[in-house]
Formats: structure tokens, sequence, C-alpha cells
């Protein structure tokens, strides 16, 4: 294990990036967000919770697909560059970790997307345990470890030092361009830090959140629970749970007249909340807020699963928890359900 | 290579004139039939009143690629749909001081009366206008990027 | 549960058992004190789960566009700012004030857990106001935090005590007056120069994620089919794929609200990212006021707002944008 | 997709000598949409148009672009060659490369680039038309008058005499105008009673004209075909049913302090009067500022003495609404107001006096009898100094800009007249230019000069004092070059007209466009003199721009016609560029309906089909495309975007925009 004094965490960034583009949490504007690290960026590694999960660096929220250009009255197709430079992705936690491999389910498998295999391909991940969970995480519920997060590298942090541990082949060679900064150790500090936050996990109140219910139940029965009416009563069909949701993948193909002979195709998230979600030209078969909201936790709680060896296709970040507009959240839709456990 | 840095050096911007069908449109008519020159790169678009041209007409030149934007309609009071013109001259006064509230340079639009018997008018405001904007030079600030540059030939 | 709560709970009661309301339009509990949902109440066994606390900032108005559309009569329990939204939907048509009743409610402030926690507070447990303090407890230790630091925005500008409108009013303790300007934050911004007011906003809007939270809470956007979600109206778009796009639909967005906005904050509020929306809708309802003479939005629920209104006299653009003030 | 055909026109070589019309024609065949490209001499010759026919027909075009003229020449004459060649006629856009490119842009390549620009934002704008059937809507019969000078006067006639009933409302007592006050018309030196009283008499005679004296326009909804107009009836304090025009309450009347508006103030009248002689309707009326009963209650005289029981000093303003098909405004002029020309000293000397007050005072129906006497001491003036353009052709903000066209002639008149009834009288004549264009008008004038011995000076002049009762008239001679002072008896200013100040107001109510010298503009100046650009109005008289009687007469006779050819249809096409909400978008907010100028737009409420067999009832908004102008205002007003313009549609107007930004 390497450690990496607090102060010379700039350095480290620095090296990194001066070779290979590093993307991390910055802050802007107050907020925290992954982003593309400059010489003079806010690095926010303090921050539990980025307003949008890392998913954005595989699955961007609008990515081009292709170009048609006109030539007079001839239609020609560009296809953009698959070959993306390779790049580091630091400070993930342990619960954007594992939404990678609920979105990896989704677009790796056959027919693969090579926009996201590409950029998937191209990342060195350096995952970061957390130290403070707070009380909309619920990570433990989907088996996670949120004080050991895996990834190509492992870190931890605390008021003195990164202490950083490589996983693979790829986080060795990340870890040969920096060995020159850092210093030997930290084992005992690092197995402190989980003691104390896998303490505080087991005390969070959603960790102990029981989905059994949707595993036990078939789908019908939970597609036609009469509390979804209830539920979703005050959803204002905005987006802000899917968009800040590491595992949410849908999205919408638009385009785009960027010269006068040329269009830009790009695909852009969308979200099942929105009315126009999965229109067809004979009209949409989810008409109230009410399906489309059963819609996303069937998805996330029993669709998913169904189709991936029972994996839920919710990481327990809580970012839907803290940024519903009106406080409506999976945890609350898990609990109403599977009710009785709760009691 | 050579040429791209030429037209950059010479900067012509582009120009989207509205212009209500009574008095505009034909105060511009007019300035032609008078042969009163003004810059090519000002373009109009016949509306039938200012009233009917939307923000949405504005920020969309400007995401194309306008440089400048200017609505023309009749002299207040003179409005040929009566009213059309106070409702232009109360949203454009807000759209166009909240544009420059979001930082865009308060140059870049303008309303102007012209009424069909000016044609003199007409050609003065679009060159001034010319003018101005050549000075601001290119718009950046309220601009899709993904739209290419025209190149202005 | 506070002595407001109780008359407020036994009041709709009252309503539902004498069938004087088929539902009860308020808060239900969450799962700490600090995550109320708005909810509606058929029964009033269903109203044990009814909350009305410190963290009841939403604005409950929007949601009389959907009730009033199927029948029966509603109560509504609506703060003094919520009101004006009210006013403003009745307006508009988009809610039918013969089917509704308007409970106004005292408010003193609501508090914003997103401040709490930002003050370093993880793990919060609970939080309780009293005589200016907020008490908080978490996992982590207990901390003691002045209330003004913790208000949402839109309390910290509050509008007012005033019900523009109510059927009837639960007022247990007087409220009292917040004194502010509302508009020093537009001010500040105005003083800048282009280029930094450029700058702000540009830093500002480029963490919008288009989430449509603003819009979607907003009681001033209740149109069937809003214009970006319109493939039809040439100005759809789903993702800021450009920072134009932020721009243009913010910018369409105040001006659609434009005079209609009673500036009630909720956009602020819900916003994930926190982006100081209000300072755009503020903008409007300053340069109106500079402009055209005070106008509140939702004052009153008839008569024109600003924008389909003028006068021979009005300010020519040009010198409006130059800061010339002209009313009355 | 569309199948468009691109037509560019040379104009000979109006556009053809600075754009490259082949270049164009060439170029535009590339684009998409684009199946037939051509150019050609004159567009809107028979040929021109022919080739326009012959393409549609033989490419199956459902879109064409004319590069041309501006569309408001044009417009109209290709839209009816495509409608006759099959095609709708909406179909069919303008890309105006004369007035907007070749006649302001001298560099051929860079009026060619406009060029193409401009014809390919007509193409993604026609790439978006729709076919617009216009509707129709009824006219109703009858016209509306407003003023009852000279113009109204024969416009009525016009109208009458082809079976339309027509009204005329007159705001003043009597009918006549400002021909009523003259005394002899240039250049034949008839008497001005003697031609304008027997017209009076056929309006009044007429069994098609209803004469509205004494009354207003106070407002007028509606359009072309269908005007609903609100005229208000003054309170004349006498009934017009049952006045004979005895005079007797005029001679009893105690109150003589008012001044006789009619002798432009010269003298005094009663308070309850006949305006003159000949007037029409012959019908008294009672001054309210100087009747003695209203003012104070204590009087009553005149209903006493009248024999018929016509004064009814309790009568109120009266309102009547009537609809009309068309309109004509004849409001005439006045005088410009000359107190603060300080260097004439019209308000310090009574002998300096208006031409119009000459008229008064030569006329034999006037203050002095029709002796010339001077008004300051009633005496014979010996010298007589007029002085020409006062106020007109002004650049100063004091006057005006124009030529009040009338004064040169009026001075010739009066100069010629004075010199023939006082050969003793010396008549100088103070002048800028001496403009005369006209059947017989310079050789009225050369006779002035040359027969009748008037002595014109070319010059202006600087200042006009009175020195020991004379008026010194200090100018220049500019022929001469040397300053001249006449000493004079009387002064005749030949003072600039302006239109009628109240036709401002009408303006407004008829949306009739006004330019800044309050004339009505007319919808064009060579090929549409008599129109106003607001359908259905139509403009007589100086209302429009200075003008003598014949031209006066002629221009209302000219209105007549429009009005007739208007009147005699049954029903009219309505503009199908109008506004139209889309119901499944409208949220019913009725923020539209508040910015209507037209009353336009109702709101029903409309069932919906919702998903699931259910239903849902909804306000929405309905526009009435035979109110609607097609302003647009609405659709700004609409943030939902339910509401939008036929012709003039968002994506239209989003489309040209972004064909302008990105060429």
């Amino acid at each position: 294990m390497l450690k990496f004094k607090i102060d010379k965490l700039n350095e480290l960034f620095d090296t990194i990036s001066a070779e290979t583009p590093l993307a991390m949490p910055l802050e802007k504007a107050g907020e925290a967000d992954y982003g593309r690290y400059e010489k003079g960026a806010k690095p926010a590694l303090g921050v539990l919770k980025t307003v949008k999960s890392p998913k954005d660096l595989f699955f961007p929220q609008s990515e081009t697909l292709m170009k048609f250009k006109t030539e007079g009255k001839n239609l020609a197709v560009e296809a953009p560059d698959e070959n993306v430079t390779p790049f580091v992705l630091f400070g993930v936690k342990a619960c954007d970790y594992k939404a990678f491999e609920v979105l990896d389910r989704v677009f790796l498998a056959d027919p693969v997307d090579t926009y996201y295999q590409s950029k998937r391909n191209a990342a060195t991940i350096v995952t970061l345990a957390c130290s403070k969970p707070e009380e909309s995480c619920f990570c433990k519920v989907f088996g996670i470890d949120a004080a050991a997060p895996l990834g190509d590298v492992t870190t931890w942090m605390d008021e003195t030092y990164l202490y950083w541990q490589a996983n693979t082949n790829k986080g060795e060679s990340l870890t040969e361009k920096v060995r020159a900064l850092a210093e030997e150790g930290g084992e005992d500090a690092v197995a402190k830090q989980q003691k104390a936050t896998r303490e505080i996990i087991d005390k969070l109140p959603f960790s102990h959140l029981d989905l059994s219910y949707f595993k036990e139940n078939g789908t019908k029965e939970i597609f036609d629970r009469p509390e979804w009416k209830e539920l979703s009563e005050a959803c204002l069909a905005c987006g802000t749970c899917t968009f800040v949701c590491p595992t949410c993948q849908c999205f919408d193909i638009r385009e785009f007249r960027s010269a006068k002979n040329e269009v830009i195709r790009y695909r852009c998230w969308d979200s099942c909340m929105y009315s126009d979600f999965t229109q067809m030209a004979g009209g949409n078969n989810r008409t109230t807020q009410m399906q489309r909201y059963r819609q996303r936790f069937m998805h996330k709680l029993v669709y998913y699963p169904e189709n991936n060896g029972g994996l839920f296709s919710c990481v327990g970040c809580g970012r839907c928890v803290n940024k519903c507009p009106q406080k409506l959240n999976i945890v609350k839709v898990a609990k109403a359900l599977g009710g009785k456990k709760h009691d | 290579m050579q040429s791209v840095t030429e037209t950059k050096n010479e900067f012509v911007p582009t120009i989207v004139a509205f212009c209500c069908n009574w008095c505009s449109y034909a105060g511009a008519d007019l300035a032609g039939s008078s042969r009163l020159s003004y810059p090519a790169n000002v373009k109009i678009i016949r509306v039938p009143c200012s009233c009917r041209v939307n923000p949405m007409f504005v920020l969309k030149a400007f995401q194309q690629g306008a440089d400048g934007v200017i609505l023309c309609g009749c002299h207040p009071g003179d409005c040929h749909y009566v009213t059309g013109n106070y409702y232009t001259r109360r949203r454009m006064s807000l759209l166009f001081g909240f544009l420059n509230y979001l930082g865009i340079e308060k140059d870049r639009t303008r309303v102007e009366w012209v009424s069909a018997a000016e044609g003199a008018k007409f050609s003065a405001v679009m060159n001034d206008f010319a003018k101005r904007i050549n000075e601001l030079g290119e718009n950046k600030r309220l601009k899709d990027l993904r739209v290419k540059e025209n190149g202005h030939e | 549960m506070n002595k407001t709560e109780e008359q407020i709970v036994k009041r709709a009661a009252e309503l539902l058992d004498n069938k004087e309301v088929d539902k009860v339009i308020g808060w239900k509990k969450g799962e700490f004190c600090f995550d109320p949902s708005p909810a509606a109440f058929t029964s009033s066994d269903e109203l044990k789960d009814f909350v009305y606390n410190d963290f009841c900032g939403a604005n409950l108005s929007k949601y009389l566009v959907n009730e009033c559309k199927s029948g029966g009569k509603i109560a509504v329990f609506l703060k003094p700012c919520d009101t004006y939204s009210f006013n403003e939907l009745v307006k508009e048509h988009r809610v039918n004030k013969e089917k509704v009743k308007v409970i106004g409610v005292e408010c003193h402030g609501k508090l914003d857990i997103e401040k709490i926690k930002s003050k370093g507070i993880a793990a919060v447990t609970g939080a309780e106001e009293s005589g200016g303090k907020v008490a908080v407890t978490s996992l982590y230790g207990n901390a003691e935090l002045d209330k003004n630091e913790v208000l949402l925005d839109k309390c910290l500008t509050c509008k007012g005590k005033k019900f523009a409108v109510a059927d009837e009013i639960i007022v247990l303790n007087e409220m009292e007056e917040t004194k502010n300007d509302r508009f020093s934050g537009v001010e500040a911004l105005e003083k800048m120069s282009e280029e930094e007011r450029f700058a702000f906003w540009k830093a500002e809007l480029s963490k919008c994620i288009r989430c449509n939270a603003c819009r979607n809470v907003c009681p001033a956007c209740t149109c069937n089919k809003c214009v970006f979600d319109n493939n039809a109206s040439g100005v759809a778009t789903k993702a800021p794929a450009d920072t134009f796009e932020e721009q243009m639909f913010h910018i369409i967005r105040a001006f659609h609200v434009a005079g209609r906005c009673t500036d009630c904050g909720e956009c602020s509020r819900v916003c994930p990212q926190h982006i100081p929306l209000h300072l755009l809708n503020r903008k409007f309802i300053k340069d109106i006021n500079r402009l055209y003479g005070e106008f509140q939005a939702g004052e009153t629920d008839e008569g024109k707002n600003p924008l389909i209104e003028y006068r021979e006299s009005d300010a020519e653009p040009s010198s409006a944008v130059n800061g010339e003030v002209r009313h009355a | 997709m569309q199948r468009i055909g691109v037509f560019i026109c040379w104009c000979g070589s109006n556009i053809a000598a600075t754009v490259d019309v082949e270049r164009v024609a060439e170029e535009i065949k590339r684009e998409p949409g684009v199946v037939f490209s051509a150019n050609y001499q004159y567009m809107c010759s028979e040929n021109g148009q022919q080739l326009l026919k012959n393409a549609i027909k033989e490419y199956r075009l459902t879109g064409v672009v004319v590069g041309s003229c501006s569309p408001r020449m044009h417009e109209a004459t290709f839209r009816k060659a495509a409608e006759s060649a099959g095609l709708n006629p909406y179909m069919v856009e303008i890309a105006n490369i004369r007035e907007h490119c070749s006649w302001i842009h001298k560099d051929r390549e860079e009026a060619t680039k406009k060029a193409l620009v401009l014809v390919r934002t007509a193409i993604a704008k026609v790439n978006l038309n729709a076919p617009l059937t216009a509707g129709e809507s009824p006219v109703t019969k009858r016209a509306l008058v407003i003023g009852g000078g000279i113009a109204g006067i024969q416009a009525a006639l016009d109208i009458a005499e082809a079976g339309f009933a027509v009204d005329i409302v007159e705001k003043n007592p009597t009918i006549g105008g400002r021909m009523a006050q003259l005394d002899k018309t240039f250049p034949t030196l008839d008497c001005s009673a003697c031609i304008l009283t027997p017209k009076m008499v056929d309006c009044a005679q007429s069994d098609k004209i209803d004469i509205l004296t004494y009354s207003e326009v106070e407002d007028v909804k509606g359009f072309v075909g269908n005007f609903k107009v609100k005229i208000r009836r003054k309170a004349r304090y006498v009934d017009e049913t049952k006045c004979t025009g005895c005079k007797l309450c005029m001679e009893n009347c105690p109150s003589k302090k008012g001044l006789n508006e009619f002798n432009m103030n010269l003298n005094t009248r009663p308070a309850i009067y006949i305006p003159f002689a000949q007037a029409i309707p012959n019908v008294a009326v009672i001054d309210p500022e100087q009747c003695i009963k209203l003012k104070t209650g204590k009087c009553g005289l005149c209903q006493m003495k009248c024999t018929v029981g016509a004064i009814d000093y309790t009568m109120q303003d009266k309102f009547i609404e009537r609809d009309y098909g068309a309109i004509v405004v004849a409001t005439g002029f006045r005088p410009i107001n000359i107190d603060h020309f300080n260097e004439y000293g019209y308000s310090e000397n009574k002998d300096v006096i208006t031409s119009l007050e000459l008229e008064r005072l030569m006329n034999a129906a006037g203050p002095t009898d029709g002796v010339l006497l001077r008004p300051s001491d009633g005496k014979h003036p010996k010298v007589i100094t007029f002085v020409q353009c006062v106020g007109s052709r002004d650049l100063t903000d004091c006057g005006k800009p124009y030529c009040s066209k009338i004064c040169c002639m009026y001075t010739a008149k009066h100069a010629m007249l004075i010199r023939e009834k006082y050969p003793d009288t010396e008549v100088h004549v103070f002048y800028i230019d001496v403009r005369c264009p006209g059947k017989n008008y310079d050789e009225f004038y050369r006779r002035a000069c040359e027969q009748y011995g008037v002595d014109y000076i070319k010059g202006m002049v600087g200042k006009i004092y009175n020195e020991n009762g004379k008026l010194m008239v200090q100018g220049s001679n500019l022929i001469e070059n040397e300053q001249v002072t006449i000493a004079s008896d009387l002064v005749v200013l030949a003072t600039a007209i302006e239109p009628e100040p109240s036709v401002r107001k009408i303006a407004t109510l008829l949306t009739a466009s006004i330019d800044t010298n309050n004339f009505l503009t007319e919808a064009h100046p060579k090929l549409k003199p008599v129109e106003s650009p607001t359908a259905g109005v139509y403009l007589a008289g100086v209302c429009q721009g200075p003008k003598d009687i014949p031209e006066t007469v002629s221009q209302a006779s000219a209105c007549a016609a429009k009005v007739i050819g208007l009147l005699a249809k049954d029903s009219l096409k309505t503009n199908p560029c109008v506004a139209q909400s889309d119901e499944s978008m409208c949220n019913g907010c009725s923020q539209c309906a508040n910015v209507c100028a037209y009353g336009a737009i109702t709101y029903v409420d409309k069932e919906f089909r919702l998903g699931g067999g259910k239903t849902e009832t909804r306000r929405v908004a309905y526009v009435n495309p035979a109110v609607c102008q097609g302003c647009g205002a609405c659709t700004v007003t609409c943030p939902s975007g339910a509401m939008d313009l036929k012709g003039f549609a968002s994506k239209q107007i989003m489309s040209e925009v972004e064909e302008i930004c990105r060429a």
C-alpha cells in the first residue's frame, strides 16, 4: 500500500493529468460534479455525493452518434471517432462503482454499445472509500462495502494521507507513474477507518431495508399493488431522480442541424418520468404519472433483476432520496410495498 | 489555412432584421427604391407585425450564429394592428434587458420604429446597427457551439 | 405534534367527516422530520400521517390543476406565499376556485435540509426549531444552528405574511414579518460588468441537468404541453446538449412566466444543482416594477399582467434596457 | 417533401444589372426540394406568368419561390398566376431581391450572394407552407363618410348615386366644411357657395344619404365589409325634426358674445345659432358655453320664442350604432396655429390676418358684408401685403416641412380680386417660389402679375412691426438683392394647412396609418392613392395630403368608385393568414384574448379523449377567422405555443432565421 500526503494531492493530480486526462469530482459554482481536472481546478474529494454520478463519463448526458452531411442532393454519413484517449477516473465511490456493473450489463450485452464500450475500456478507475456516510445512504442493502470499494485502484483518505492500493494491471501501471510522490504503508490507518465506517453504516436508518418482497412476489402482484397511486401522487414528473441516478440508462435519440449541410444525430438521457418517454407513432402506452412512476421502480426492483440474475438496478447511493423536490424516493416505495417487514 | 485566417480577420457579422409588413418592411422597400444602401449582411424577415416576433425567434437567430438581431415596427401609435407594437415594446424592453442581465452585450439587440415613409431612416438604422455589431465582433456568448462557423466568405 | 399541526389535522378531519370536502391536500410525513411529501387525504383515518412542520416548504397550489379536473370539493392548506400562486392559477382558469376551499396556514419560514447538511452535519436524524435556533441530531453528534442560516432561500426573502386569498385561516402564533430586500441579489448582478455577469451565469447555468424540476414545480408553468417537450415547436430540447440550450431553456422559461411569476421561490428550492433560478424571475419582476409600476402577480385573481397591457407612454426598449425608470 | 420551382426575375436590368440571375437560378437547382429553376426578364409580364404556370403543371410543383421585387408589389400577381395553374396561392413565396438587394448593393458578387440567401430563405419557408383557403364574410351594403366637407359630400353623392345607402358624420352643426367659408374659387373665380350649396342640398334631399351633423365617431369595431361604428350625436338642444330654421331664436338670444367660428372668429354670434344661411340641416344649435340658460338656469328666452317647441335644454348626447361595409375618411384640414411665429406679429396686430380670414372679409355673407375693411379700425386698406409659405416648407419645429399646395393659387386669386374691386389698392406678395402647376393655373397667376399689376417680390419676410399705425413688412428682395420695407395697411399670411386634429383619434379607431404630419397614409402612393392600408377604409381630401378643390373632388369620386366596387359584392374573401389555436395544447388561460385588438378570440369548453376511454373537458381558445386580422400578438402571448399564425407560422419564421444565419 502507498500513501500520499494530503498536501501533495495536487501534485499527484498534476502528475496524472500531465500524461492522461483525469476526471474527478470538482467544485463548480458551489456544487460538486465529475469534470476534467486541469491545473487550478478545485477538487471536491470531501464531498460524499456528487450531484450527478460518474456514469456521465461513459454514458454522457448528450453524445454524438453520427453526422449526416449533404452535398447538393446527396447524403453522406459520418461516424464519430471511437478511439477514446485513455483516461483516469478518480474518486469513484463504492456505490457508483457498483453502478458501472449495472450499466455494463445493459450496454456491453449483445449488441454491444460501442460508444459506451470504447470509453469504458479507456478508463482506469480509481475508487475512494467513504468515511462519513450519511442518512440517505443504503449501499449496504445491495451488498456493497463503502469502506472497501473495488476498481483498478482503491484509495482511502483521512486528514493526513491518501492511501493507495492497486488492484489490477491497469491500476499497477498508473501506480508506477505516481510512485515517486508516495510513501509506503498505511494499512493500519485504513483498517481503522474501515472499521469506523462500517460501524456507522450499520447504524444508518436505511441500511437494513428489506427488499425480499420484490424477489419473492410475482411481477403482476407487485405491478397491481394499489399503493402505487398514493406513492406517485406528489410526483412532479421531473427527471431529477433519473438524471442523478448512477444506474438509469435510458436515452432518447435526437437530431440537430449544425450547419447548412450537416445534421448531428445525438443521444441524450431520457427519463421515464417524462410524458413523451417511449412515445410511439401510435401514442404512449403509459399515459398517467402513476404508470410512469411505477415503471421506474418496477424497472429498478423487478424487471432488471429478473433479467440480470437478481441484481437490483439500484446501488443505494441515496441521490434520489436527497434530490427529489417532493421527497419521494425508492426507500419510501420499498417500505410501502414490502411493508410489513419494517413495522 | 491562409484563407481561413483571412476570413477570420475580415469579420462580417450576420444580422437578422425582423420587419413588420406594414411599416418597416415598406420602409425597407422605400430604402431600396430610393437606392439608399446598407450592408448586405443585413437580411430581412417579413412578419405581419413586430408583435409576431417571439423571443424564441430572437434566440434561434443567436443560436444559429447571428451576431445581431434587430426588430423594426411601426411607430408606437401607428401600428397597423392598433396595439401590436405596444406589446412588442414591453416584451422586448424586458427581454433585451434580461439578455443583458445574463451578460449578453446589450447592443446586440435593438428595436427601432421605422414607418413606410422612412426609407432613409431604415437605411441609416441598418448602417448604424451593422457598424455597432462590427465593433462588438462575433457573438460568442449566446451561440450554439455545435453550429459550424459559416466562414462568412 | 405541534399545536398548529394539531389544529390543521382537526380541521381537516372535520371537513372530511362532514363531507364538506372530498379531499384534503396537505403534507404527509416521511422517513424523517425533514422529508415530508405533498399528499392528498380522502378520509380522516388517513390523517394520522398528516404533518405540518418546519420542512413543509412545498407550495401545494399547483396540485390543484389536476385535482380540479375530477369532481368533488377540495380543501388545500396554503402558506401565505402559496396563496398568490393560487390566485394566479384562478386568474388563468387553471383552477376552479368554486371547487376549492383555501385554508391559510401560519408560516414562520421553512428550513432547508440541504443547508443544514452543508454545515458539515452528515447522517442527520432530526432537526427542531425553537426560538430562532435549530437543534440538529445526527449519527455523528448533535449541533445547534441559527435558524436564519438554514432557512430556505425563498424564506430569506419572504414576500410577507399576508394571505392573498383564504376561505379560512389557521394561525395560532402571530407571524412576524421578515425584513428583507428581495431585489438585492438582482441589483448585485446588475452592478457587475457584462463580462462578470456572463461568467456568473455561465458557471451557474452550466450546472443545469435539464431535469425540468424547476419547470414542473412552477405554479406558472402549467402548459398541457411545454414548448420544450413539443417536438413540433422547433425549440424542443431534452438535454443541455450545448451551453446555448441551457440559456435558451432558462431564458424562455423566465420570459414565459414573466408577469405571472409570483416569486414563490419553488424553482430554486427544487433545483438539484442549487442554481439561483429565482434571480432570473426576479429580474423580470424588478424591471416590470421599474418600468410599468409595482406589480405583484397573484395579488388578486383577476386583471391583466403587465405583459398583456401597455401604456402609450411606455419606455422605449433602448432606454428601458439602459435602466430608465418610468412608471405610473 | 415539396416540389419547388424557383423563378428569378431580371426586372429588366433592375435586378440583373447587380445580381447574376443566371448563377442564382443555376445554384438554386442544387437545393434539396428544388425541381425546377429558371430566370426571366420580367416575371410579372404575361410571358413570365405563363412560364410560372407552365412549370407548375409540367413539374407538378407544390411550392413556388419567385425572386423578384417586393412582395408588396407582386405577391398578389404571382399568387393569382399560381392559382390559375391549379396551385394553392399560398404556396407561393417571394424573395425580395430587388428592393432588398439589387437596388441597394453595388457589388455584383455581394448582391448575388445575398440574392442566393434570400431565395434559399424563401425556399426554407415554402417548404413549411401549407395550402390556405380564404374564408368568406358578408358585406354590409352601407357606407360611412366621416367629414361633411366637399370631399365627404362628393363621395356620399357618388355612392348614393350608385344606389347604396351612405351616412355622413360631421362634427360641426352643418355640412359644407371649409369650402363653405370660401368666397371665390380659383382659377375660374366662380362663387364657392354657388357651386357647393346645390351639392349640399342634393345630399339633404337624397333618400340614400343620412346626414348626421354635430356627431362624432366614437368607436369602430370589425373589419372590411363588417364595420360596427358607434356614433356620438352631440346634444344640440334643438330638436332637428321640429326646427324650421326661422331664426327667431337667434334674434332673441340675449347672449351674443360667442365667437363666430364660421367667420374665423372675426365677429360674434348668438348662443343659439345657425352657422350660415345655407346650412344643411338648416337647424339651430345651442352653444352650451355661451347659453345663459344652460350655464345659470335662468333665461329660456329662445324656448319661449320658438313657435314649434324645438328647444330642449335637457337634451343629452346620444349614441347610435350602425353597421357599414366601407368607410371614407374626409376629415379635412385647418390652418395651423401661427401665434408662435413671432416675426409676423399675428397675435399682436389685428391687421395681420390669415388668408382664410381674408376669405371671410371678402365674402358677401362675411362680417363686413363683403366690403374689404381692415379689422382694427374698419378702414379700407390701401396697401396690402401678402406673405407666402407661412409655416409651409418650414424645416424648423415651428411649421410644417411640406408645401401646403393651395396658397400660391389662392393668393393670386385674392390679389386679383382686390385689384379688381379696389383698383386703388397696392398689392405686394412676398414669395419663395410660385408653384402653379395645373390646368389654367399658371395662366391665372400670370394674369395676376401681368394684367392686375400685383407686385410679386421673391424673398422671405423677416419681420412685421407696427410703426405709426402702419404695418412695416420688412423682407428681402432676392432679385434686386436688397432689403425692402413695405408700409402696409393689411398683411395677409398664407398660413400652412394641417389635417384636422381629430383625424388622429379616427385613425387610431380605424387602425389606419398616419404619417408624422398627421396625414393619413395611402396604401400605395401611386397605385393605391385613395385606399388606406386598412382594408375597407378610403381617403378623400386633405386628410390624405394637401390638395385643392378639383383634386379633392376627384379623389372623393375615386373613393366612391372604390366603395361602390366593394359594396357591389355580396361577400368578401377573408385573409386566410389568421391565428389558429391548437386545441390539444391550449391551456385556456385567456392571455391571448387579452391582447387581441379585434376581439377575435373566444373560449369554448371542449371534450378531449384521453387514453382508456376517458374524456376530459377543457376550456380552449377559438379564433374567429373572419375577425382575426393576423397580427400575431396572441402567438407570442401563448406560452405553450398552441396559438400559431397561418402563413407566418413559428416554424416557418424559425426556418427562415436558420437559413439566414447559416447561409
